[in-house]
This record gives structure tokens, sequence and C-alpha cells, in this order.
């Protein structure tokens, strides 16, 4: 565990009390407190990646390439270049996902960021049904299912029936969620009842719901009555969430939903019975089952808990982002890109909803960076791939820049950080 | 249903199944072994593996007979392009088993396919040498591996975020250089030649199994001996006795002069080389010609394989085997004409697996230290 | 209505076309690569630059279209029925932005037919020229029977399944024969699917399956999957013909040429360049284009290498069949038909 | 070989596990190495190994400085050990393990399991163990994994051999045993470090002792020293190595097991037909050698085992086919066996093991919400009161030593009303402090009027707490006698002889 990389404090032995002679000064133990710490690694991590990204841009712009056949005559158009289309792409990435200057006023210039949290919505919800997957010892690969199921029946209550404003928005959510449980709870049934592996009955269950609504988009209860194409109704006024910020932005009610639902899964994984129940079976379910638990009910609870979650990502794009009617490819692959942001948060609820503010930001930011500079959609996937990657390895960054590793030789290290189960010892479970 | 193909020397004549009394026969068969297992659970005994795969087998002959009512099913065809759907999943899964038995969780098989179909492709049509395009496959496959093992093994990034990212980074590279470079140079960068089909003396002329598993192409013998190798090599050799040494206890294995770090290494880029051979069956022994995504997921089906298989490179095999079958199947009666709306016939491998997985395998554990890095104080 | 610059000149140099895919991407070998080549011409033509933006996934196709808008483009092509609400909506909110959507018309929510004066529906009546090549398979093929399988079961795929079924079904009906096609039931609209666009190996799988079942035309609606179709053939040691779709393959992908028997065309990549020159030059227009056979907007390909094996006489028929469809006496009807 | 370590220094993080120890270690010579739970003693061993890098000092060997960068090193160096936490692979077999590392190999790499199997026979025979070298060892019980882990030792010819409390999980013979060979080894010039918490081994067999108290060498000692001159200087403080236990006062039959019969998945018989009675306010300690039924007896009363036939009453209602959590509902504490795998959630901390079997009721839970305030002032109380020492509450368990370990589980188990109390194993590994804390609470609870079951291999123990003394040989009943039994009698009972004096049984 990387985790045992933190130093536990004193327990037993001889401690390393104030009055040892070797206690490094104060303003020394800041400084290594710093250049130990996350938040430097996180910058550093995305300046690295931002580096090689910059590579990456470069070499495939296409002034560049055409400077460059006549780069040892004329060296400096190349730079130019260069310097042009990385410095061009990034500043389309920030103008895309935070502020953009070149909007005359604030309301139109933060716009942007709004963009990034109304992407970071969906990926937020699911990251934090994967990762609560992920505590319980569960590798839920299943998000593009859940959502797939959750945004078919909860797009069917939004489009189909004819009720109330307000009590049609909660019905269509609460069917949506339902319809998202429910197909985690499958996976959790049959792991309980049969043994039989998450990760496959996940991989599996994909397919067979991205079947199953292409069906019903072409033939079934989600045509368009009049229409040919195999896409769903729009969603009805009365069901779709409510812009936040007025019409001007996209940002909509399904934010404060995600809001509400890290809140949720905070409270649930480390306040509630349940979840301290989830959380004994993710980090020994042998020592749980001796205590009473039923780690085969808490394995269908957790899907279901986990489905849940990730069918509101699934609600949140037919009754925010897509409402005028879905297909068979709304999931957005947000479920696969959900297991990073839930990792890449630690499979803590706050650390999924800053991650997925994170990814929200590439997404908003990747259609500038295509419009704006012309950066292949593909770039831009690699140069967000690599920042992600880049994040997720503190270590390496550390030897690249020569930082000290915290914990070595440290005295007075900080407080250790509680182990999660990876979804890596889940599958190899 | 036709047994032989035209060209066989050995003309089988065409078995003809009634609907109507297969149906009844079978139903009673099945029946019966229902019967009997359920006599065997009241008395707390284990079904036998044997009776689950003869009911396995009666259920499907039955529902073939059923399914084709008044048509031929070419037998030899079925399998034929079941096997050709299950190779890449095989070599995938053969990758995927030795890379977890070592304690390195590979979610990139689907990157080193897709690599390895990439590479093979430019570099088997650059050199106009099939062999060499193998080579570059393996290679691609194995660099997929590398950067997987660095960040897993020597920086402790999370294996399956390495993974998931990997698969994004190999698609994002391939799709790239497609649309740059292999698209608008295809006649020079993406027109491979394949490896023709060899006909291995006397084994091609047996009756079914001939025409499906002899008259193949290199690729495929080389998965013979890949499977048989990896199996031998895991369970009979020292290397693979320090593999699994490595993946269960890797602490163990360090107490014992085994270098943990290295192994897995070795091992996970090893896994990486056999994927990516399972890239090149899609451009050089399948269809000739890289597309983008080609690989369509198949590396995540491999992946399902592989706990199907229980972490066993025989078991693995079959796993992907009875997908392919599926897959096949499905085609084939979509093809002679099903009343089954097409999305339903597509689920079929899905739930095909579903319903294996749930049926027979059961709970299955994989290689107690997979997924974690060691750490040495 | 374009307001661009002040002089004809300025307009044109002025001029910013752009193209959003649908998450096909545009080199899908199919209508998102036809209609980025039309935009390419276009450009080059017109001597301007224009801007892209290739789609992956389906909640990107609003972030694409409204940062076009953002990109200042005076006219947007989207490509697919997927981006048709999204640019409808579009639309209606950058007015002075011209539009022009493929392979699908606008609807309002509540699915009435919408006409906006920016957004110009590019649509084709594909069954037309596929209906020819199926009666030229049916007449063409030695063992009575013919093939098709698509990628998903989209419209825009079994509009071609339809027209070939009937145009089999015509020759059937007019010869007393009974050319069987395999892989489609346009009555019941069921049929064979790869169920992808990408998964080469399964094309190859569902040809060679339909080969087994002897078919020796095969009709593959899956974009790049018809290279699997290819090998299948090759594999089979048989004499069997594709029947290609979108382009001319013989000229997109001369490496198995041989094998092309014709190609049902939406000649998209022209149509395109049409209508973004006429955008730029102030002539935009918001009326659907329908590409039919009379407008030569859908045909099929020369027979190429198959001219020899093919009786002339059939070609004969099949030229008069094509006149009696621009002619209107002979209807071809398909569910899938754009509307 | 002489082995000496010279002013090693470990630390994990803030924590000086090793102090500038020195330890010299003669050829030829048995050295113990007592301490406390955590005193620093495998750490040692596991720098000397190679597993641990040390941030200072050095390892010399036959007074030649070493440079070890791992266990391979180490290995070549002529070290060998005895991993206190075996260093086995479950899913491989005896053989397996015995040949890891330096595999016989025949054409392309061919593992020559034939001839490791020779090998561990060989071994095996040598030194009077009784292993299956073809035995998967996840199947084995503790005590035979122990003796493998002895085996893949002896299997190298070390000069150096560590044995890092091998007695634990032994019988009484299998103890006399090893110490036999061990003597065999020095004699032969090998060199010894043995750690162990049973102080009679020690006077029995070392030449010399080091004693390391928190992290520190505190002195050396000679086997004649006594044992409490010893347990003082380990733990610091005199330690009263007798528990005072005033004779049982049995109230009525409260547990009532009648032909009791468990299955494993197979249809092997592992408990067959065992009846027996437990009275309130009595111990009946559980005795045989590891492996013969009494893991599944136990974890049948806990409706932990999946195929269980018969009767099993608590004060009159059946706890036959309940769930876990409606028996411990009942009343019934349990200290699991193995306290890492089945009895702490390592990664949890002190006070969330404390509720980990009341995670669903008042106290601790109150609609759904986890009483936190009410919690740590449990833990506080409970940590006090069972003396767990500690960082605090919020320590992770899995940082605590082994002894402070079982501490958080008594203490949760003993802090609930119980109508029966089942401990099995409860001072495994525990130093001898920890063992003097652990009996006395569970005498405690006897002379609250609980019922209570003990399982033990170790006689000793069995001595110390029974009241009545039930012996298990596979899966059966040998005979239940009275505590005071002699060890002899009991050594045969074990072996599976039924006892000569009939009015034994009680
Ligand atoms: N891997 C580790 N990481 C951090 N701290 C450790 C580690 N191993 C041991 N320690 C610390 O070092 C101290 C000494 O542990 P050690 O295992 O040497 O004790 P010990 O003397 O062997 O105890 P016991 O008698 O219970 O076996 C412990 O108190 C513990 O806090
Ligand atoms: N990762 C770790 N971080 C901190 N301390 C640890 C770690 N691993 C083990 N320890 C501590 O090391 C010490 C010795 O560990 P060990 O597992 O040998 O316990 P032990 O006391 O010997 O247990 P037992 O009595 O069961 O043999 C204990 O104090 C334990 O809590
Ligand atoms: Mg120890
Ligand atoms: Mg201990």
């Amino acid at each position: 565990m990387s985790e045992t990389l933190q130093t536990p404090p004193v327990s037993s032995g001889k401690p390393a009390g104030p009055d040892q002679p070797d206690q490094p000064s104060r303003a020394y133990q800041v400084f290594r407190e710093i250049t130990t710490g996350n938040a430097i690694i996180s910058v550093l991590a995305v300046l690295l990646a931002l580096l090689v990204g910059a590579i990456l841009i470069a070499f495939t712009n296409e002034d560049v390439q055409k400077a460059s056949v006549y780069f040892f005559s004329r060296p400096g158009d190349t730079v130019v270049a260069a310097w042009n289309s990385v410095s061009g792409a990034y500043s389309a990435l920030f103008q895309g996902s935070i502020y953009n200057f070149r909007k005359p006023d604030f309301a139109s210039g933060i716009k942007p960021l709004t963009e990034t949290l109304t992407f970071a919505t969906p990926l937020i919800a699911a990251g934090l049904g994967v990762a609560l997957g992920f505590r319980v010892g569960l590798f839920n690969i299943g998000g593009r299912g859940q959502m797939l199921i959750a945004a078919a029946l909860g797009g069917w209550v939004a489009f189909a029936l004819d009720l109330p404003a307000g009590i049609h928005l909660v019905v269509a959510l609460v069917v949506g969620v339902a319809g998202g449980a429910l197909w985690g709870g499958i996976v959790g049934l049959l792991k309980a009842r049969t043994g039989a592996h998450e990760v496959i009955t996940t991989i599996m269950l994909n397919y067979v719901a991205y079947y199953l609504v292409s069906y019903l988009l072409r033939d079934g209860f989600l045509k368009t009555p009049g229409s040919n194409n195999p896409q769903s109704p729009a969603s009805k006024p009365t069901a779709v969430f409510p812009d936040l910020l007025g019409p001007a932005y996209n940002l909509h009610l399904g934010f404060i939903l995600v809001i509400i639902a890290t809140i949720f899964t905070w409270w649930l994984l480390s306040r509630s019975n349940l979840g301290f129940q989830f959380r004994a079976v993710g980090l020994n379910p042998h020592a749980a089952r001796v205590a009473g638990i039923s780690v085969n009910r808490m394995y269908v609870y957790a899907m279901l808990f986990s489905g849940g979650l990730v069918g509101l990502a699934g609600i949140n794009q037919v009754l925010g982002t897509s409402t005028s009617g879905f297909d068979a490819g709304i999931d957005s692959g947000i479920g696969f890109d959900a297991i990073t942001v839930a990792l890449l948060g630690r499979s803590r609820p706050w650390g999924v909803f800053a991650a997925g503010i994170l990814f929200g930001a590439f997404k908003a930011g990747g259609f500038s960076m295509q419009a704006a500079e012309g950066v292949p959609i593909d770039i831009v996937l690699i140069v967000q791939s690599l920042i992600v990657l880049f994040i997720a390895a503190p270590p390496l960054v550390r030897a690249i820049f020569r930082l000290p590793t915290p914990g070595q030789k440290t005295p007075g290290a900080k407080t250790p950080r509680k182990r999660t189960t990876t979804p890596t010892e889940a599958v190899a479970s | 249903m036709r047994l032989s193909t035209t060209t066989d020397l050995i003309q089988l004549p065409d078995v003809v199944l009634p609907t109507r009394p297969t149906g009844i026969a079978v139903v009673a068969l099945l029946l019966l072994i229902t019967a009997a297992s359920g006599w065997l659970v009241r008395s707390k005994a284990k079904v036998p593996i044997w009776l689950v795969t003869v009911f396995a087998v009666f259920l499907l002959v039955g529902f073939l007979a059923w399914a084709s009512a008044d048509h031929t099913i070419p037998v030899p065809g079925l399998l034929f392009g079941s096997l050709s759907l299950a190779v890449p999943l095989i070599f995938g899964a053969l990758g995927g088993v030795i890379s977890e038995r070592v304690g390195v969780v590979n979610v990139a098989i689907e990157g080193q396919l897709l690599a390895g179909a990439f590479t093979s492709a430019m570099v088997a049509s650059i050199t106009q040498q099939p062999l060499l395009g193998l080579v570059a496959a393996m290679l691609a496959g194995v660099l997929v591996s590398f950067v997987l093992a660095a960040f897993a093994i020597k920086y402790f990034v999370d294996q399956v975020i390495v993974g998931v990212v990997l698969n994004v980074l190999v698609s994002g590279v391939t799709g790239f250089l497609f649309s740059q470079l292999l698209a608008p140079n295809a006649g020079t960068l993406n027109s491979p030649p394949r490896f023709e089909n060899i006909n291995i003396p006397l084994l091609s002329e047996i009756p079914i199994i001939g025409p499906v598993f002899f008259r193949q192409t290199l690729i495929v013998y080389i998965m013979y001996v890949a499977v048989a190798c990896v199996y031998f090599g895991l369970f009979h050799t020292k290397w693979g006795l320090r593999l699994r040494a490595v993946g269960e206890h890797p602490q163990a294995a360090d107490t014992v002069g085994i270098n943990v770090a290295r192994t897995r290494f070795w091992n996970v880029s090893l896994a990486g080389a056999i994927a990516g051979l399972g890239g090149a069956y899609f451009t050089l022994g399948s269809v000739g010609a890289f597309g983008k995504e080609m690989t369509a997921g198949a590396g995540f089906i491999a992946l399902a394989a592989v706990i199907f298989g229980r972490w066993d490179p025989i078991r693995a095999t079959l796993a992907a085997l009875l997908f392919g079958f599926a897959s096949n199947l499905q085609n084939v009666l979509s093809i002679i004409g099903s009343p089954v709306p097409s999305e339903f016939m597509l689920m079929l491998p899905y739930l095909v697996t579903i319903f294996a997985v749930a049926g027979l395998v059961g709970q299955s554990r994989g290689p107690a230290a997979s997924g974690k890095p060691y750490i040495k104080s | 209505p374009s307001t661009g610059g002040a002089t004809s000149t300025a307009a044109v140099t002025d001029f910013t076309p752009c193209i959003v895919s649908d998450a096909g991407g545009f080199d899908d070998k199919s209508f998102n690569q036809s209609s980025f080549d039309g935009m390419t011409q276009a450009a080059d033509a017109l001597g301007v630059k224009f801007k892209q933006a290739e789609s992956k996934t389906t909640d990107q196709y609003a972030g694409n279209v409204s940062s076009m808008v953002d990109q200042n483009c005076n006219f947007i092509l989207t490509v697919g029925f997927a981006l048709a609400n999204t640019t409808r909506d579009a639309a209606k909110a950058s007015p002075k932005t011209d539009f022009a959507i493929i392979d699908s018309a606008l609807s309002n929510d509540d699915f009435s037919p919408l006409a906006l004066d920016n957004v110009k529906p590019v649509l084709y009546d594909t069954a037309q020229a596929a209906f020819l090549a199926g009666y030229l398979a049916a007449g063409t093929t030695k063992t009575g029977i013919v093939g098709t399988y698509g990628g998903k079961q989209f419209p825009s795929v079994t509009i071609f399944m339809d027209g070939f079924a009937d145009g089999v079904t015509y020759y059937n009906t007019q010869k007393s024969k009974s050319v069987k096609l395999l892989g489609w039931d346009k009555a019941a609209q069921a049929g064979t699917f790869a169920g992808s666009f990408d998964d080469i190996n399964q094309g190859k799988a569902l040809s060679t399956n339909l080969i087994d079942q002897g078919a020796d035309i095969i009709l593959p609606v899956a974009g790049p999957l018809f290279q699997g179709t290819a090998q299948a053939i090759q594999d089979s040691g048989k004499d069997v013909a594709i029947v290609g779709v979108d382009s001319d393959l013989y000229a997109t992908a001369p490496a198995t040429k041989a094998l092309y028997l014709t190609s049902i065309m939406k000649q998209m990549a022209d149509a395109t360049k049409a209508i973004v020159v006429d955008a730029a030059n102030g002539k935009f227009s918001a009326t659907p284009y329908i590409g039919t056979l009379e407008n030569k907007g859908v045909d099929i390909a020369p027979l190429h290498d198959w001219e020899s094996k093919v009786d002339p006489a059939l070609v004969k028929e099949v030229d008069a069949i094509k006149a009696d469809i621009i002619s209107g006496k002979l209807k071809v009807t398909s569910p899938s038909t754009p509307k | 070989m002489k082995l000496e370590l010279r002013g090693i220094t470990k630390r994990f993080g803030a924590l000086v596990a090793n102090d500038h120890i020195n330890l010299t270690v003669e050829a030829g010579e048995i050295h113990a190495l007592l301490g406390e739970n955590g005193a620093g003693k495998s750490t040692l061993m596991n720098v000397l190994y190679g597993l641990y890098r040390a941030e200072e000092g050095e390892i010399l060997l036959d007074d030649v400085v070493q440079h070890f960068s791992g266990p391979g090193d180490a290995m070549a160096a002529g070290i060998g050990m005895v991993h206190q936490h075996f260093m086995l692979i479950p899913v491989f077999t005896v053989a397996e393990n015995v040949m890891l590392g330096h595999e016989e190999t025949g054409f392309g790499g061919h593992l020559d399991l034939p001839a490791a199997r020779r090998r561990v026979t060989e071994i095996s025979a040598r030194f009077g163990f009784d292993v299956d070298p073809d035995a998967l060892v996840e199947d084995l019980p503790v005590g035979v994994q122990q003796r493998v882990e002895i085996i893949k030792a002896l299997s190298r010819d070390a000069k150096v051999l560590v044995f890092d409390e091998p007695t634990a999980v032994l019988t009484p013979q299998e103890t006399d045993e090893l110490m036999g060979i061990m003597r065999q080894l020095r004699d032969s010039g090998t060199s010894i470090v043995f750690i162990t918490h049973k102080l009679r081994e020690v006077r029995a067999v070392a030449d010399r002792i080091t004693v390391i108290r928190l992290g520190a060498v505190v002195g050396q000692a000679s086997p004649t020293a006594s044992n409490e001159e010893l347990a003082t200087m380990m733990v610091g403080r005199p330690v009263d190595l007798t528990v005072d236990k005033s004779p049982a006062a049995p109230g009525a039959p409260a547990l009532v097991v009648t032909d009791l019969t468990v299955l494993d998945p197979r249809g092997q018989v592992l408990v067959n037909n065992v009846s027996f009675t437990v009275h309130a306010g009595e111990i009946l300690a559980i005795a045989g050698v590891q492996g013969n039924g009494q893991t599944e007896l136990t974890e049948a009363l806990m409706g932990l085992q999946p195929r269980v036939s018969g009767g099993i009453t608590l004060d009159g209602a059946s706890l036959r086919n309940h769930t876990v959590r409606r028996i411990l509902d009942a009343g019934v504490g349990f200290v699991p066996e193995d306290r890492t795998e089945d009895g702490l959630v390592g990664e949890f901390t002190i006070a969330e093991n404390l509720m980990l079997d009341r995670s669903h009721q008042p106290p601790f839970v109150k609609r759904f919400n986890v009483q936190l305030s009410f919690l740590a002032r449990f833990a506080e109380d409970k940590v006090k009161e069972f003396d767990v020492r500690s960082q605090g509450i919020d320590t992770l368990v899995a940082r605590l030593s082994g002894g402070n370990q079982q501490k958080v589980v008594l203490a949760r188990e003993l802090s609930r009303d119980l109508r029966l109390f089942i401990a099995a194993q409860p001072t495994r590994g525990l130093d001898v402090g920890s063992i003097e804390f652990v009996h006395e609470g569970i005498i405690a609870t006897r002379d609250a009027g609980t019922p209570v079951i003990v399982i033990s291999t170790e006689l000793d123990e069995v001595a110390a707490l029974a009241d009545r003394i039930l012996v298990m040989f596979r899966g059966r009943v040998v005979g239940i006698v009275p505590g005071d039994t002699p060890r002899a009698v009991l050594g045969l009972m074990m072996a599976g002889e039924t006892p000569t004096e009939e009015g034994a049984a009680a």
C-alpha cells in the first residue's frame, strides 16, 4: 500500500520526542511539509503533464510541421510556430474551462467555469458511485450500463408522463436513480448469490444495457413517434432541471444534486452505520463476517447505492444536459471516466468531487482547444491522460523534481491517511 | 446441420435433426439432469462439472435445432468463425493471466491489443513482411506494458488508473496517427500482407476439427503454442513458480531471494508482448488493415475471460472460446433469419457469459497480491 | 442569411466555414468523411480555412457546436441525425450563423417538423440507388443468394438495406425468379448487424457466415467493416462480390477493387461543397436538399472491373429502372426515408 | 559462523524501532532474544535478513562487514530465517514452498518436484516432523505451517539461523523436538538467534540471552536467571506469572451442545458428534493439538460454519441455524483464533474496532448515525480499562503490537453483556505481561458468572485457566477431565488415547 509510506504516529517503541537532539528546525520542517505535501505535488504534476503535452501539441501542429521543413535555414519560424501552437492551445484550454478573457464582461467571461461545473456534474455523481464500490471492495466497471438504464427509465418518465411541474422532475429523478440502482443491484445480487465476479458481470451488463436501450429507442417505448431516428423524444419542460444561473448558462440543478450526493455519500460512508459496515467489509470481509455483518447483503446494498449514484449521472444527462432527446450513446464514456475520477479522488467523496471538477475542466476546455487551435481531439485526450497519470504518481513527480519523500527520516510527519481498498485488490479478490 | 466443408476429403453426410423430436428428447434429458443435480444439491454434494457440461451441450443442441428450423447450419463455419473471434481474446487473456498472476492488474489489455494491431499493420505494410509486423506488435505491446509496469511497480500508481488511462492514451495515439498517417497513405502504410492459411497435413483432414483448427494462419498456431507454453510454464517451471509466488505473496518471495520488482516488470512486459500478438491477429491474421478502435472492447472481454477462467490459461482460453462461440452463433442465427430483434441477438454472448459465470463458475479467487504494490521498508 | 463583410470579395476572405462530426469521427469511411471531403474541397476552392471539431461522445455535440459559434464561424455543417436537436438549438440561439445538417431534418420537441431560416437540412433518398444495386445484384448472383449486414440498426443504415431488398424483390417479380436475400427482412425490419462500426473482425465473421450460407454478393452497410467482408471473400476462395456504400469504393479503397460489383453512392462531398460555396457567396438557402437519382445526389457507381462479368442486358434494365424511378413511374419507399 | 550487529538503527517514520542495537552471536551459540511485543526483535532480524534497510549500523559475519541489498544476499551469505509471520505461499504445496528460490530444474526450466518432495520428506524424517509434501499450505493447520517454515529454513544449510517465535503454534512435543534440532545445529557450529515469549524454552535451550525493550538493548541475562527476573527485565516492572484463581462456583448448565457434527464442503467430517455442557461461572478449556476440529467447533457455535448438525442451546434457547448477528446478540462473546484475519479490521481505528460487532444497534448507532461522541467516550474508557498502549483511540489497529491488538478484541467482547464467552487461542504470540493481563480478564469474566470456553493448544494456559478440560482429537471428544489433570495425561489424550482413570470424566 502506498499509504504505508505515510508514517504512523508513534505507537510504541521509542518515541521521537521534541527533546530529541536531532530535531530539525521549525522552518526546515515547514519547508518539508510544503515540498512533500500533496498540493505542490499536484501542481508539479500538472506542470509536467502540460510540458509533455506541449511537446505533443507542437509536434502535431501543421504550422510547426511546415516550418520545420526549412528548420535549418530559418529555425526561428519553427520556434515561433511551436510557441504559437502551444500557447494558443493552453490559453484555449484555460479560456474554455475557467475564464474567457475575450469576452467583454465578467458575466460572459466566467461562463467557461460554469461549463466546467456542468461537465463535472455527471462525472462526480458516477465517480461517487464507483468510489463507493471501491470502499466495499467492489470494482464497478458497469457505469455505462447503469447510466444507460437510468437515462432510459428516467428519460421515459420525463418525456412520456404528464405530471405537475416539480413532481414530474422528482419522479423522473427517482425512477432514474432507481434504474441505475437496479442495474447495479443485479451485479450485487449475482455476486452475493453465486459469487459471480463483479468485474465480469458489470462489463457484460454494459453491453446488455446498451443493446437493450438501442432496441427500446428503435422500436420500444423510447422511440420518438413519427421519427425513425433511434432517438428519444425531448424531456418535457416540467421534468427539466432548472438553470441555476439563468438561461445564459448551462449550469443546472444537477450540480446542486451532486453536491447533495457528495454530502450524502460522505455521510453514508463516514457517519452512518451502513457505511461503517461497508467499510468493514471492504477492508476485511472475514472480520466483518465474524462480527455479524452479512457480507453478501453488504455487496447487494453497496451495488444498489453505487448503481444509484451512477444512475444519478445518467439521469443528470437526460434531465439536465441533453434534454432534447437522447440516443444510446448518452453515457458518453462517463462510466469509464468515473473510474479514474474515483481513484484520483482516492475514493473519498470530496476527493472525488475535486477530481470530477478537474475532469470537467478538461472536457470544457477540450472544445476550445479543438475549435480554436485545431488541436486534434486525440491529442486533447492524450494530454488529459498524461495529466491524470502524473497526478496519480506523486513518487514519479518527486523523483523528477528531486523532492524528498515524506516519512523517510522526517520526524513529526503528518498523520497517516487511512488505507482504502483499491479496485485492483477488488479485481483480484 | 452441415458438418463438412466442400473442400474436405472426408465428406460427412449432413445431419438432419427434426425439430420436434429433437426438442422433446433434449427437454427430457435436460429435465433428467436437472433432477439429478437437484438431488445432488439436496444431499449437500457438489454437482460434478461434467454433468453441467453435458447439460450445456444438450441445451445448445436443442436450441440450435429449434432456432435453425428448416435451415442449414454449417457447423465447421460456425466453429471456424468462433475461433476467429476468440483468437484476440485468447491472446489478451493470456497476457492478463500472466500479468495478474505476477501481481499487476492489467486493465490495459485493450490498449495493448490496439497498439499491437496498429504497429503490426504499419510495420508489415512498410516492410511487406508479416513476420516483422508480428515482432512489431509484440514490441508495441511491451511498450504499453513498460508504462504500466513503470508506473505501477516503480511509482506505486494505482494499477487500475494506469490501465484505464493507458487505454485512452493508446486509443488517442493510434487514432491520431491513423488519421494523420495511415488513412492518407493507406496504400503504403495500411496494406499489410496477411499471413496465409496453412493447412497442417493430416490434421486438417480430420472431420469438423480439421477445418476449424488446422487450416489457420501462423498466428493461430502461435496461439496454440502460447496457450500450451503459458500453461506449462506457469505450473511446471521455475519461471512460473516464481511468478506465481510474487503474485501471491511478494514478501515471501522476497525472503527467498526473488527480486519482486524485476520479476513483475519483465513478466508484465511479457504479458504485453503476448497481448500485442493478439492485436496483430486483427490486422495480419484476420482483416488485413488497421481501423480506428478496431479492437472494439475485446480487451475488456479478455479481462473478463481472465477472471472467468480463474486466472488459469486453459480455462481462460475456454472462456474466450465460449464467448467467441456465442458471438458467432448469434451471427449465424441472425443471418438465417431469427424472429428476435437484432439488439437482443447481439446481447446473446454477453448474457451467455453472465449465465455461465453465475451458474458454473461462481466464486473465484485471484492472486492474493494482485493489484497491490510491493513497497519495501 | 449571412451578414458577412461589405464587399463580396471580403465576404469570401472573411468567411469561416466549420464542421462538427458525430461520434463516428471524420475518418469513418462514411458520411462524416464525405462531408469532411466536401468541406475541404469547398475551402480549397474558396481559398479560406475551415475549422473542424470531432466528437468522440454524445455529450460533446453541444459543446463542439457552441464553441464553433464562439469561434465566429459563418457557416457550420453538422453531420448526422444525432446532432439535429443540438443544431436546432444552436441555430435558434445564433440566428446570424448559417447551418446545414447532414442526414436529418429538424423537428420541435413535440415532434412537429420545423424549418428554420438559417438551417439547411441535407437528406438523401438512398433507397433509390440501393434499389438499383439490389436489382443488379439479383441479376448477377450465380447462387441465387445475396446477403447484407449493417453496423447498427439505424435508419441511415437500413435505408440501404430496404432499397436493396426491394430491388431484389422487383427482380424476382419481373423475372419470376426467387433470388434470396439473407441478412435483412424488410417487412419485419429485422436482420443482421455487427453491433459496431469499428469491429472489422466481426464484419469478417458475419461475411464468412453469409458466404457459408451461399451468398455470392454482399452489401455491408457498416463503414470500415467492408474490409472484413473483402478478407472473408479472399479467404473463402469463392467468387463473391461486394456492393459498397456511401462512396465508390473502387476509388476510395482500391486495395480490393476487383471485388466491387458496384457501390451505392451518396454524393455528399459534392453537395456539401456546393452548399458551402453558396453560403460563402451569400447564396445560402434553408430549403432542404434531398439527394435523389434525379439530381444525382444518390447513384450507383460504374461497374469498373465487373463490367465484363455482368450481362449488358441487365445493365440496360437497370438504366431503365433508374429512368422509371426518376420519372416517378416506379416508387421506392422505405420506413427509413428521411422526413 | 559468528554474527555481529553493530549500532543498528531502524526507524519507521517517527518511530525508532531499533535504537543503536549491538548484538553478538558466537559460532555454535544459541542466543535468545527477549522483549515485549513491539520491542523491535523482529525488526532487528528483518534488518539482518536484508528485508529492511537500516538507517545506521553494520552487519558483520566472521568480522567481515556485509552489504545486503535484499534477502537474496543475506541467504547467499549463509543466513537463514524462520519468520514470525509465515513467509509461505498459501496456494502452493509444501514442496513448492520449500523449493521456491532455489529450485532444482530439468529441461527447459521444468521443476523437479520429485526432488523437492524427497527433500521435504528427508528433512521431516530427520527432525521428526510429519509433513505431507503435496499438501497445500493453506489447508494445513498453523502448527504444520510453522513446521514447513522451519523445514524451509533448514533446507538451505544456513550458517546463521534466526528463529522468530517458532514455538508459538507448536505442541509441547514439537517444541521439544525443535529445541533438540537447535541443539544439534548448534553443536555442528551454526549460530542461532532464538526469539520466543516462553521463558521456559529460553532457559531450556539458550546459551546467552539479550533483552530489548522499546527498541534498545536493556541488558544480557544468563539462562540460569529465574522467570521472574527475565520477565521483569523485559517488561520493566514486576510481573505476576501465576494468575490467582479461586475455585470455580459453577451454576446451572448454560451452554448445552449435543451431537454436534460439522462437515467441510467435500463432505469430510471435521467435528464428529461432539457433546458437552458448560455451566455458568466455569471455564471449560478445549485442549488439543492444532487442527483437531477446535477451530471448526467454535465456528459452528458462532454460526460461521455452513454444514452443521446437532443441537446447540444457550440458557435453553437454541442457537442453531441462526445468523452470526443473532448469535452475537444472544450474548455470545467471541475472540477468534486469528485476530488479524477474523478479529480486527486493521485499517480501522481502535475506536471503530471497538464497535465492530455492534454496528447495528444503540448505543453505538441511533437512526443510522454512528454516535461518534459516545464511541469516543466509550473507546477512551476501554483503552484505559484494558490498558491498550497506543497513540490514541484514532490509531489504526494495524499499527498496534499483537498484544495490544488482542486487548482491543478482548475489550470489545468483554464490554458487552455476555451470557457466554468463547476465546480461541487468546494469548498466542503475546508477551508475558500481556498474557498476565488477558488471563486476569478471562478469570474475572468467569467470576462474574459467565460461562467461558477457552480453546488453547498451550498446556500452560490450559492449566492456568481451566476448571474442566475437554480434549479433542480428530474431531472427536477424547474425554472431559478436571482442570488439575496432570500434563502427562493431557499429553496422551491429545494424542488420542482415552484417559485411563475413569473417574476423570466430569
Ligand atoms: N513495517 C513496519 N512499518 C512501521 N512500523 C513498524 C513496522 N514493523 C514494525 N514496526 C514498528 O516497530 C516496532 C517493533 O516491531 P517488531 O516487529 O520488531 O516487534 P517485536 O519485538 O518483534 O514484537 P513481537 O514480540 O510482538 O513480535 C513496533 O512497535 C512497530 O511499531
Ligand atoms: N505497516 C505498519 N505500520 C506500523 N506498524 C506496523 C505496521 N505493520 C506492523 N506494525 C507493527 O509492528 C509490530 C510488530 O508487528 P507484528 O505484526 O510482528 O506484531 P506482533 O506483535 O508480533 O503480533 P503477534 O503477536 O501476532 O505476533 C506491531 O506493533 C505492529 O503493530
Ligand atoms: Mg516479532
Ligand atoms: Mg508477536
